[in-house]
């Protein structure tokens, strides 16, 4: 697998920290781009801020690094205008679910045609580590010095409420299972998130050591605490608690916005 | 016919994370000064692992052309 | 009775939509807010007629950033909104300038501060319109006077924000948007219409932020075979993201004047009895339609008043200004704000011309006579 | 200075005295040849409070788009009858529902107090067509437009379907207003 | 029942319009308010803007009509500034889930303790019947004259996704029911939830006639096409399509925003 | 060597954060933001220990809503914030301004428009602390140019908060918002607070929008016996909306002219040598320390220059530029922007008075002996 | 012993959207003229539906003094 | 004028360079009763490239809180030394590590070269605490503050726990610049 023909070779070596995950989100995409030999003229590649905002920079895809959680927004008029375009929307767990949590449900709702992948590394990376919506009851964050008093968000559940036609969830150790629900996303009509749990080992495992300081013992965490849908089924909420619960959350058929859209269009011509 | 692989480290983007060394199942890499290098690239079986894994796109595992063996009848 | 056929009967609002229509607009995506809504609701039922698309998006900060990113894939692309909407625009509209996206953005102002007075005129966003996103930044915004001009600078809004790769904001108001009246609705072919620059060169050569002597880089669109990266931040000649000091002067001091060696054709205004007056009257958007009936009254009256009405709000017609205002000892400015372009006239003129403001910021429309009333009480 | 002739239209919301301004403005503005505009007051108790929709005739520009000082006011309910009539000029002309508006105002208006919602209600049978019975009124009193001209404007601005209820509507006006004259005259 | 004590008497008769279901709720919030005995001085009722927000205008509490679609914003400085007062939030389909989006599904995380009444109208009343996120696809307003290309959002169901630990669902019509919910809603601890179908003759019921016209129209359309919970669960799709389903959605014991921040405070003082 | 053990090493942002505290601070929402977010950081330590909030929001729009919320309710509460960020709370902003509720803003300027340029210092906000929001209001805007100050100032903010019942911004800037240096903290028995007036009238009699002699009405907390109405619409002394042009004229004309019996208690800065001088030198912020420096540079080589440092950005210190630019025939004004304080000060100065400015939008500082250079250039 | 109830339309505020009319289960409302009135409230059980639904805070239901019946034994 | 030292400490991100600027300015600052600052500079690289920390110390008021010309330079990288070095004044004291900065700029500097990667790691056992015998260095060399004032600082500055290890490097420090005096004196 050459990546290299798909990336900026001049703004190589990337500058995500020692251990920090996101390479290896960027190499799946990629895959999952080959594997469907998409043209890189066809490909829109999307982020708002933040360490995974660093992705477009990176990719020779048209690319877009838009402002902090706009990312859907400004992807929906890029798919509108040119429908043929493939859409991938990389955003970070702030900035898909705090700042941008509107777009994110909305996009959902819409089941419009863009691939989201969320970056939840459970923490603000960018920024210098405060708490992001999916940081866990209880962790330390540079605003949370007592541990943080609020409740995650469950991205995917959320998006599967709004009305996501396909999700996913996997983390960064898992590489064959985010090579399937890539290619899967990618290849959905309508809504796609393939939320991937991913390493900060400089602020979140830092601060947290117990599930992992460096990017070695973070991935190791996120192997053995990882367990599927299906098993999850067979546990007890107790049982369940600590556990990242991996798999396909909902996979099913719905229009997309492009299909009703064009309906309207053709209403409209009569 | 065994398989045979060839896996480089590109030391310029190497980021001396570890990860190739602490999940290649066949150990194939160690951390020599400040950088990863595949110490026992024979014993690689191209999971590809390591490739997908390294999140600083620095490693490459190719195969190799296959050994030649003259086969025992 | 005679029909003459271009002539139409139209509310300002609708004019705007049908202007956009004319302009080429291909994308709008908005959110409703009074007294705006109209243009948002003739375009749902238009754009998709011609192709087109319109999409209510779930608030104004989102519209604007579909609307950044249908400009980038190449369609021409719009969004309307009223004060409180024009607020939560502001980060993405620095966006826009930043990253020199063409589009157009109407502001139908009505009372403010805040939710203020919903259904009624005013023109307290002209200075939000220069200053309301962070940062120093350059911006387009035109304020048409009638019905008719709500078509007709409409298409200029396009036109310019192509020509100049820059956002325009087309600053209406309540009273404007919401008046019907006579419009004759030029032929296509009477049209001018522009389209952004392209890029000549090979994609591998293509740099979207050129410092080119006209100060406006040529755009590629998405999806055209021209790879390239856009961004908030500040960026080189690339459009990567740049810390060095002397790029990122560079860069920001091309985008800060690129108007500037465009002015002639950017700024817009009419102008009656200039030439030997005693007074200047200056206004724009719908107080500029009294200013000119008390031009008028006041002339009856024998006093010589001229008459100055901004069609180009920003860039400002400073020159204009200095000039006319050599000329007179007295200046009158009706706005329905608390003299907001007085503020910025009073920069340019001489120690010895006065301004005299006639200001409304409770809804009610200026009168003529209270502009004659302002200069008598003066005396 | 060229002709200007103001007409405010009041009454409450729903009475569609907005649709009656626009027809007015364009049987001025397009068949007519004048110029014309047409401007409303819309408030957050506009759904159920008093409602104005102004028009403006003239031959020349029409600079200020909003009456200063109204040479017609139509007042379809009591209410908008004491609000605006202050705003009538000395000798114009105020045209009232008979029933609606009770209390007219003692002043130099010429007063025209019609059974308008009833016509509309029991002639018509549609208490929504009260809006161009009045405009048969205004025009047939005032002649501010042709005749011609507001037939050919009503058919063009109302709902489709309900042209023939709109004309009949503008007739029955036309004849109130007639027989108003002819009792008024000489 | 003396509604009067705590209407502001000066200000009715109201002026929603004829038909509109608004007062119904407004009627039920006053009962529930009066039947837990809370002291008017105790309480804030929160708007954002829409018709719903002409609410605050009218009750003799602290009232506060804050900005389009951020009442739970304001609303959450206000319990946390004075965790003693009662917090009732109003909000408009629109104002709750298009504008307002975000900052509904963060209380829903949060579990922060506010109670809020969505007064579901399926449009954009207050300007003019637009289509808002919870119109139906297909149905018309004035920004969807070919029919509404978009898919609804289940408010209820986002906000159980969401994290609130009180979520209901009922109709104007269902007058027992509100009652029932709004105070089990109002004695939660926590994020409680109570959205209720009501009905905007002016704007909805014009333009979509088949579902009613007439507020009686719309009330008697409520009656006939709400279904409970239970029963829902009994049924397959195809049958429920169209039918609103009432019920409690979620009812669940949780540590809410204020209890976790005391043990903050508590920490903090150690 | 002596500890002094009042003077403490602090950092602009973390002395912001313990002047809020000593100011009766007891709740901040905010959002992080480069480079404003050590600010939260301290505060999300700091504010529990003295049974206070600090709450993380989803994004700086819920932020500032809940700042306006909690300020009802009584808390004295701050947000902070860097331009992005900064545009965004603009529309809530207004409804604090229209609603006249006390909170203090931090925006810590870097470099825009747009992301610009995150780390690095800027003065690029100065207008849209003016005029982000729309409609014509009123704002207090503070600048500190030292650590110590960070600390004072934001003491006084929360004072003229509640004094005016207003919002007031703090507008400091990467440069000093990361500077460390000595800071003496006064005791507290040293520290003058304020708080909003209470109405001393019978809840039933308590008008919260009176057009009172001061201009400021008094302000009742929700939850303590008062039950009145708050909105963003235009009001009338009771607070309930109102659309009678009138009383929304008289309320908006008091909103508008609220300070301006104040003024002399409003507007601080620092003058130094500018009873007989040659130049001016006009500055504030960050680049105030240059400008001090320029100025006794220039008086070694023999310019008499005088110095004037603005603490209150706005209001604008009319008067004082008005009575000092008539003596000199220069003003050099540095800023960290392409002149916006420079060109208010434009609309007060005589003819014959030239404006010299310096001014950086790269991110790096304006060094003192650029400001000596500017001059020379110019002789 | 059946109760009896005190069923009053404030015309002031009312409406006239007729809920009242359609939902009284025992058809005490009829539109007189523009209003709602309460036509046949000795019909009326108690059950305040109308109360609950009337949008316009225009009707009070309240329970009368008891008819009091002789008992006959 | 007074005396103005400016002091630039470079290297990467994460070799602590910025708390050495904090202790340095807080021993001149607070201990000896001078005035000083300190002020950093952030990129979107700083996380893995070049990163510096700078300190004014001075016994006037210290407006302009940026180096305009470097007293003393510390360089800890390559990179660093090339970016910084022509900010140094004539004269001026670079200071950098042996091993990691080969080459240096042919100009008019004092220029100390010294192990302080080597002993922190090898003699101290912690890469980390490279910054604090740089200080040792820096202090040794240039006399800006007192030893005891700097000793105070570094108490109240280091985290809890590691005083100890942090004043050991500090003398390591110290120690090396005596030897490096004293062979490069008379
Ligand atoms: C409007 C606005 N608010 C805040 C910021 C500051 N900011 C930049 S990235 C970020 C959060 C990053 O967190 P996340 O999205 O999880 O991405 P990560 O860095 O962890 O990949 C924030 C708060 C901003 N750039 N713009
Ligand atoms: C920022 C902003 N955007 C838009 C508006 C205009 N606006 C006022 S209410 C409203 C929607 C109302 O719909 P909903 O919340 O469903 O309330 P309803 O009127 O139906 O009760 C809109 C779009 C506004 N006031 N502020
Ligand atoms: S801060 Fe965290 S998320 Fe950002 S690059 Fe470093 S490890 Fe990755
Ligand atoms: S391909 Fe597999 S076996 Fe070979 S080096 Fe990589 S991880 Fe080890
Ligand atoms: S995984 Fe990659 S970056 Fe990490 S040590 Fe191995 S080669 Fe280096
Ligand atoms: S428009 Fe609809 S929601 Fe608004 S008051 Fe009228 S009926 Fe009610
Ligand atoms: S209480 Fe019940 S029975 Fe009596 S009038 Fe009302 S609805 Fe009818
Ligand atoms: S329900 Fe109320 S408003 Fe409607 S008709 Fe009956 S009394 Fe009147
Ligand atoms: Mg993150
Ligand atoms: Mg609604």
């Amino acid at each position: 697998m050459d990546y290299l023909q798909y990336l900026r070779k001049d703004k190589m070596p990337h500058i995500w920290c020692d251990g920090c995950g996101n390479g290896i989100i960027l190499k799946a995409i990629i895959r999952a781009v080959d594997k469907l030999g998409w043209k890189k003229d066809d490909i829109a590649l999307v982020s708002g801020i933040g360490c995974s905002g660093r992705t477009p920079g990176y990719v020779d895809f048209n690319t877009l690094h838009t402002t902090h959680g706009r990312a859907l927004s400004f992807s929906t008029g890029i798919k509108l205008a040119k429908p043929n375009m493939h859409l991938i929307v990389v955003s970070g767990d702030g900035d898909a679910t705090a700042i941008g949590g509107n777009h994110f449900i909305h996009a959902a709702r819409r089941n419009i045609d863009l691939n989201l992948i969320v970056f939840n590394n459970y923490i603000y990376g960018m920024t210098g580590g405060q708490a992001s919506p999916t940081t866990p009851t209880g962790k330390f964050a540079s605003t949370t010095p007592y541990g943080n008093p609020d409740s995650p968000f469950h991205i995917s559940e959320l998006a599967k409420a709004a009305g996501a036609s396909y999700v996913a969830r996997t983390t960064t150790y898992h590489t064959a299972k985010m090579d399937r629900y890539m290619q899967q996303a990618f290849q959905n009509k309508g809504f796609s998130v393939v939320e991937i749990l991913t390493m900060c080992p400089t602020s979140y495992g830092r601060a947290n050591k117990e599930t992992g300081e460096t990017g070695v013992e973070m991935l190791s965490f996120q192997k053995e605490n990882s367990i599927s849908l299906e098993k999850a089924k067979e546990m007890d909420e107790e049982e369940i608690k600590g556990k990242f619960v991996t798999g396909v959350y909902i996979d099913r058929d719905k229009p997309s916005y492009l299909e009703n859209y064009q309906e309207i269009k053709d209403k409209a011509n009569n | 016919m065994k398989k045979s692989f060839k896996v480089t480290v590109n030391q310029d983007w190497c980021k001396s994370c570890e990860i190739c060394v602490e999940f290649c199942p066949k150990d194939v890499f160690e951390m020599v000064g400040f950088y990863s290098q595949a110490v026992r690239p024979q014993d690689c079986i191209g999971c590809r692992l390591c490739e997908k894994l390294c999140p600083d796109f620095a490693i490459n595992v190719r195969e190799s052309e296959p050994e030649q063996k003259e086969v025992k009848t | 009775m005679s029909n003459n056929s271009t002539a139409k009967l139209m509310q300002g609002n609708v004019a705007i939509a049908h202007g956009a229509i004319a302009a080429g607009c291909r994308f709008f995506a908005g959110y409703p807010i009074t007294p705006s809504s109209e243009i948002a609701e003739v375009l749902s039922k238009e754009l998709p007629a011609v192709d087109g698309t319109f999409i209510q998006m779930e608030d104004e900060i989102a519209s604007i950033g579909a609307v950044v990113g249908a400009s980038i894939a190449g369609a021409k692309s719009m969004t309307a909104t009223s004060g409180p909407g024009f607020s939560l625009k502001q980060e993405n509209l620095g966006m826009a300038v930043m990253a020199e996206v063409p589009l157009v953005v109407v502001d139908v102002q009505r009372g403010g501060p805040s939710t203020g007075l919903p259904t009624k005129g005013s023109q307290g966003d002209v200075m939000q319109a220069r200053w309301g996103t962070h940062g120093d930044h350059p911006i387009i915004a035109i304020a048409p006077s009638s019905v008719e001009e709500c078509y007709d600078m409409t298409i200029r809004a396009f036109n310019l924000a192509e020509q100049y790769r820059t956002p325009v904001i087309i600053l209406t108001d309540e009273i404007i948007a919401h008046l019907t009246e006579k419009i004759e609705i030029k032929p296509a072919s009477k049209i001018e219409l522009y389209n952004r620059g392209k890029p000549n060169v090979a994609p591998e050569k293509y740099l979207p932020y050129k410092l080119t002597e006209s100060g406006i880089p040529p755009m590629a669109n998405f999806g055209e075979g021209y790879r390239y990266h856009i961004t908030g931040l500040v960026h080189d000649e690339t459009g990567f993201p740049t810390n060095d000091e002397k790029e990122a002067h560079r860069q920001l001091m091309r985008l800060n004047t690129k108007f500037d060696q465009h002015m002639d054709s950017i700024l817009d205004y009419e102008e009656i009895n200039t030439k030997n007056m005693d007074l200047l009257l200056v206004s724009y958007g719908a107080p500029a339609r009294s200013a000119k009936r008390a031009m008028k009254i006041m002339q009856k009256q024998g006093v010589n008043a001229g008459y100055l009405r901004l069609k180009t709000i920003w860039p400002f017609a400073t020159d204009k200004i200095k000039k006319l205002s050599r000329k007179v000892d007295t200046i009158i400015v009706p706005e329905m704000n608390l003299g907001q372009i007085a503020g910025e006239i009073e920069r340019y003129i001489p120690d010895n011309t006065e301004i005299i403001r006639v200001n409304h910021v409770n809804g009610e429309a200026i009168k003529p006579q209270e502009i004659v009333n302002a200069m008598i009480k003066k005396d | 200075m060229s002709f200007r002739q103001e007409i405010r239209l009041s009454g409450s919301g729903g009475q569609g005295l907005i649709l009656v301004g626009k027809v007015l403005a364009e049987a001025a503005a397009i068949y007519d040849g004048l110029n014309a505009t047409q401007s409303q007051s819309y408030g957050p108790e506009a759904r159920g409070g008093a409602s104005r929709s102004e028009v403006i005739i003239s031959d020349g520009d029409i600079e200020y788009p909003k009456a200063e000082n109204l040479d017609i006011l139509l007042a379809l309910t009591q209410e908008a009858c004491n609000k605006y009539h202050k705003d009538l000029k000395a000798g114009g002309i105020l045209i009232v529902d008979e029933k609606m508006v009770k209390t007219i105002p003692d002043k130099d208006y010429k007063v025209v107090q019609l059974p308008i919602i009833k016509s509309a209600t029991e002639r018509l049978g549609k208490f929504i067509v009260a809006n161009i019975v009045s405009l048969g009124i205004i025009v047939k009193i005032s002649e501010v437009v042709s005749e011609e001209s507001i037939r050919h404007a009503i058919k063009a601005r109302v709902p489709k379907g309900t042209e023939e209820l709109n004309l009949k509507a503008f007739d029955e006006g036309m004849a109130l207003a007639e027989e108003w004259l002819n009792a008024h005259s000489g």
